[in-house]
């Protein structure tokens, strides 16, 4: 299996390749082979000695090709494929022929104190659409694209989730 | 003698005035919101009382309903902690108006420390110094030629109707000034309608510096050393540290000294702290009076042994301080951590939610004050601080690294912390060296350094992440093949 | 210097090693049996290595595969702990000859505290007072009723051959102690064959006071104060504290003075204790030398401000003491509470099993070693120590209710422990007023108290419990209906 | 419905008297109301507020009549009845039928290290039946009752659980 952490250029190849029972394995990562005993597990995580060394996985959420999971506090992004080359053509591909996302999410949660454009207007990327107040903060919801703002979806004094849609930009 | 006091506020706070009275004997009252059932202040405390919904207005700030559970649950005194209602004088009337034991400054004192102008006024009798520049309005622009000669250049321009950056201008000689003058005036009568313009020196690599004071009912003042909180976000400290590596045993004591007149200039009692400038040359100006407890107040506990929230109590009950300056020594250093639930690289937003798991670091001299458990919520309607983490050390290095240490073994799980910010400050050579000033962020570039920190962190946990990920792998196939197959190894392991 | 660690040992100090190392960036090697897969002191580690079965002959004790890892690991130096190896001199010699640091008293010096009467005659040779009687054994009852007239009655009669309570005689005069002298004799000689007997001045009321002592293989030797540890079960401690009640500054002086001759008469080097009996008209006695790290070290730490393992580890890479015996100074009081797994109505038996759910206090000026975690084993192959619960104030009385207040938040499920007995005794007037001696339990009722003092607790919570069952009693009533009738308040409450 | 607290000589009438919705109670308990709230309760335990206190309980084990439970860190066992003076009568005639147990149990875990007594031998009341070492101590187990050793269980160098069974004495 072919492993890709994000923010890291490096690939990695990934497979057991013995299982000595009692939670021992011989795992085996592009050249070189290591020692993991599993000291417990269960859906959500896993605490292992890796060579002589101990480690703590808590695995946030995993999809068929990608998983997210927190490693000794550090949280990392694993995309993982048989053959990784492929997914990668596949994904730019799409992105290709997409283009950017319309939508705009607000990337924190808070309150509408103010909205500073009306359907139909045009506004370039990093116009101020709304402002939000959180935590006694007030922060800017600004465009990420030019675009005519389209299906407003927000209203004075109502309240957006992380990763809600504000507008639309076309 | 108090004997039951309610703390009219909630997270780390409230738990941290709790404590001290449970030591000590005295029962406590809280009051929460709608957003606070669960929270921990409201399960320490001896009784908890509802007061409202989660907006602040209609809880916190809300002195009638307040007041009204003081009154019925017979608390004979009030911890205003700190934000909230803790400068807020008329609150405090109401409490003496009401016999209640207000724990904090008289509301004269603190009406006085409040307004800026009257304050400054009173530092300028008591020969403390404050910021130069015009003693108030200056009436044209040949008054603020003169003081500013006076002065010397750089000064800012300020329009007092201004804010957020609008209305002020940094000139460096009399052409810029006398333009400059101009600009401010038309800019503010543009905004709102009115112009009336102060001189003010302006002070480059400036340190922010504070001396935590302590004056009883009977006039015995003392300060209890500097914390120098330099390290900022918009104003914001993010960290604390005691003592002040630019501050000498001299220095200490002299500015110690304006600092107890600057306590009886306002008649202040109770605990609070003044905060000054110190501009690179080395001069102390003094800003403003923040006539509460602080929230870095822990560090100076650090090095000084003392309990404030005993030290309060015991004031607020009339009793004398047990100490003269002179007994008072400065043991060791302490540094604080604000860990604020904020996206570092989002300019510092916001990022309220559940936080489903979260693990507080312990040990000798690691002290954290939280309000953190894990199942709480990080509510998006108070303020960001969710934790104070402190440590204390002989040598400022020693308490450094174990910072390092509790920063590396906290985890908060669900929402976007400061915490990897701080660890590529307390690990960078500026912060080491104690070169500090209110703009050492931008100054040093941090969030790049932390960038590219982060990155190494991730390359060191490359492989034992790649080896999680081959193991969850194996586990689902087997439990896939499970259900024909008996498996008893990956059973075993299923909780 | 030393730059890798292998911690020959488990548990709570382990895990204290282990902190110190990495603050300070030094590896660590941790070993581990069969038993201790999932401890904390594996996980904290750089490094972990299986060394063999649960049991301490094969695993723990056993050199040649702990010096197997130290050569295959690479540590440079072996921290020993307490118990264990850390006070056999053959394996301090096994790392000499290895050239692996071994952290504490050479092997030399550790065999000479190791054996009582040497060191007791070195003692006296440097005019260190040991408890008063025969130098060696008795030829006969001629010189034991000289001996005995010499140190005044009361005296003990004890054959060296004894143990436990057998072949030991209180004797007040000298007729008992004829009679005493051949009762003894024919005891010892009926339960092994033969008899040598030596005479000790009997001591009524005696506190437990040590001090901790430190030398550099310079030669520079300091004690670092002392700490009672008066009160105990069956000679094992319980609660420790430091200063002792009886020692004033004039007394911890003069008998410090004596530990540093102590130290030199055996030519210690590192951190170690002397250990004395104080008779209850104010004499110190010197009993033992414990040649290594102490269980209540952390105490000496709290009111001297050092971290003693970065001590250890600084004196074992040759350093000179940073500091002079004037340098060091006492600041404030500390407490330790052992917490044990044993049950107290069962006379202090064991209590070993599953832990599912555990609450660790926390908070300023609490500390808490343990190896406790939701989820562990106390394992019955090894000490019932489970964790050692210190606190410190700037008063006796501040450290004592902050324990009192770490007590009550201290939850440990699964086994018995000894929290509540300590409760007790941390309200009992006797200790309040500093009344200690090792008969202490016995002599005030303490286990008596405590019976009542659960009771009390038992009572003030009734209502609260029996609120809790009614409830539960409800929920399943409830959930029954649920599968008709849609009750969705109480469905939203499963987890 | 009764409840009986061990080690306290007073019952306890206990009911609810109300539900207000939105997890809000009036329980009466003996001639009192008070006003209860849940904040967070599953199988395991429950944490509520008691007039204006909170309050923290885990269930450790609950059969029909009787409930262990730890409530803010004090271990408290009920015995709870619709009419408890009934059950103290049952009670109370099955003790004085059936006698003293004649099962000696093991009251801590251990190693057996030596064992006293041989099937047949009679033990008085305190008498030494064996000696078990656990943490580095050891542990004599006595003669809870006088009798007649029968079906010693145990062997030297085995290992007891707590409230295993070491002989009969009958």
């Amino acid at each position: 299996m072919d492993y890709k952490i994000s923010d890291i250029e490096k690939n990695f190849d990934g497979k057991i390749i013995e299982n000595n029972g009692n939670n021992d394995y011989v795992i085996k990562i592009d050249d070189r082979e290591h020692q993991l005993r599993i000291l417990t597990m269960d859906s959500k995580g896993i605490e292992f000695i890796l060579d002589q060394k101990y480690h703590k996985a808590k695995y946030l959420s995993t999809l068929t090709n990608e998983m997210n999971m927190v490693i000794d506090n550090v949280p990392i992004t694993l995309n993982m494929n048989t053959h990784f080359d492929k997914i990668v053509y596949k994904n730019s591909g799409g992105v290709g022929s997409g283009g950017v996302q319309t939508a705009l999410k607000s990337q924190i949660p808070g309150k509408v104190v103010s909205i500073a454009v009306n359907e139909g207007d045009s506004v370039k990327k990093g116009d101020v659409v709304c402002t939000l107040e959180s935590m006694k903060m007030q922060v800017a919801v600004k465009a990420h694209k030019d675009g005519v703002v389209k299906n407003l979806k927000i209203k004075p004094t109502a309240t957006v989730a992380k990763g809600d849609i504000i507008a639309d930009l076309e | 003698m108090i004997e039951k006091v309610l703390i009219a506020n909630r997270g780390e706070i409230a738990l941290r005035v709790i404590r001290t009275c449970t030591a000590l004997g005295i029962k406590t009252v809280a009051v929460y919101s709608d957003e606070d059932y669960n929270s921990l202040h409201v399960k320490k405390a001896t009784e908890a009382y509802h007061i409202g919904e989660a907006a602040p207005a209609k809880s916190y700030l809300n002195q009638e309903k307040i007041l009204e559970v003081m009154l019925s649950s017979g608390a004979d005194a009030v911890h205003p902690g700190y934000g909230f209602l803790s400068e807020n004088d008329d609150f405090a009337r109401l409490c003496e108006k009401n016999k209640i034991n207000f724990i904090g400054p008289s509301a004269d004192s603190m009406n006085l420390c409040g307004d800026k102008m009257r304050c400054k006024d009173a530092m300028l009798k008591a020969q403390v110094p404050t910021v130069p520049g015009s003693p108030g309005l200056v009436k044209d622009v040949e008054e603020a030629l003169k003081i500013a000669n006076e002065i010397k250049y750089p000064v800012l321009l300020k329009s007092v109707y201004g804010g957020g950056g609008r209305g002020i201008r940094l000139v460096t000689n009399d052409k810029e000034l006398k333009e400059g003058f101009e600009t401010v005036t038309s800019e503010s009568i543009s905004a709102v309608g009115k112009s009336a313009i102060i001189v003010e020196k302006f002070l480059e690599k400036t340190r922010h510096i504070e001396y935590q004071m302590c004056r009883d009912k009977h006039g015995n003042a003392v300060h209890i050393f500097e914390r120098e909180c330099s390290i900022q976000r918009r104003n914001q400290k993010l960290i604390e540290q005691t003592p002040s590596p630019v501050v000498d045993q001299e220095t200490r004591d002299r500015v110690g000294e304006l600092v107890v007149k600057a306590a009886e200039a306002v008649d202040y009692t109770n605990l609070g702290t003044a905060e000054f400038l110190r501009s690179d040359d080395g001069e102390f100006y003094f800003i403003e009076i923040n006539a509460r407890l602080q929230v870095e107040h822990p560090i100076s506990e650090m090095v000084s042994g003392l309990d404030f929230v005993k030290l309060q109590l015991d004031i607020a009950n009339g009793e004398t301080l047990p100490f003269k300056q002179s007994d008072l020594k400065m043991n060791g250093y302490a540094i604080e951590c604000r860990i604020n639930a904020e996206d570092t690289f989002l300019d510092f937003a916001p990022s309220t939610g559940p936080v489903p798991d979260v693990t507080i670091p312990s040990g000798p001299n690691v002290r954290c004050d939280t309000y953190l458990y894990p199942g709480c919520t990080v509510s998006p309607f108070y303020d960001s601080l969710m934790a104070k983490l402190c440590t204390w050390g002989p040598t400022f290095d020693e308490s450094r690294t174990k910072m390092l240490t509790a920063l590396n073994d906290f985890y908060i799980q669900g929402v976007e912390t400061s915490i990897p910010l701080y660890k590529t400050i307390l690990n960078s050579e500026e912060y080491k060296s104690g070169n500090l000033s209110t703009d050492f962020l931008k100054r040093y570039d941090m969030i790049e350094k932390l960038t590219e920190d982060l990155k190494t962190e991730k390359v060191e946990k490359s492989e034992a992440a790649v080896a999680a990920a081959i193991i969850h792998s194996e586990f689902f196939k087997n439990r896939t093949q499970t259900n024909e197959t008996s498996n008893s190894n990956w059973k075993n392991k299923l909780d």
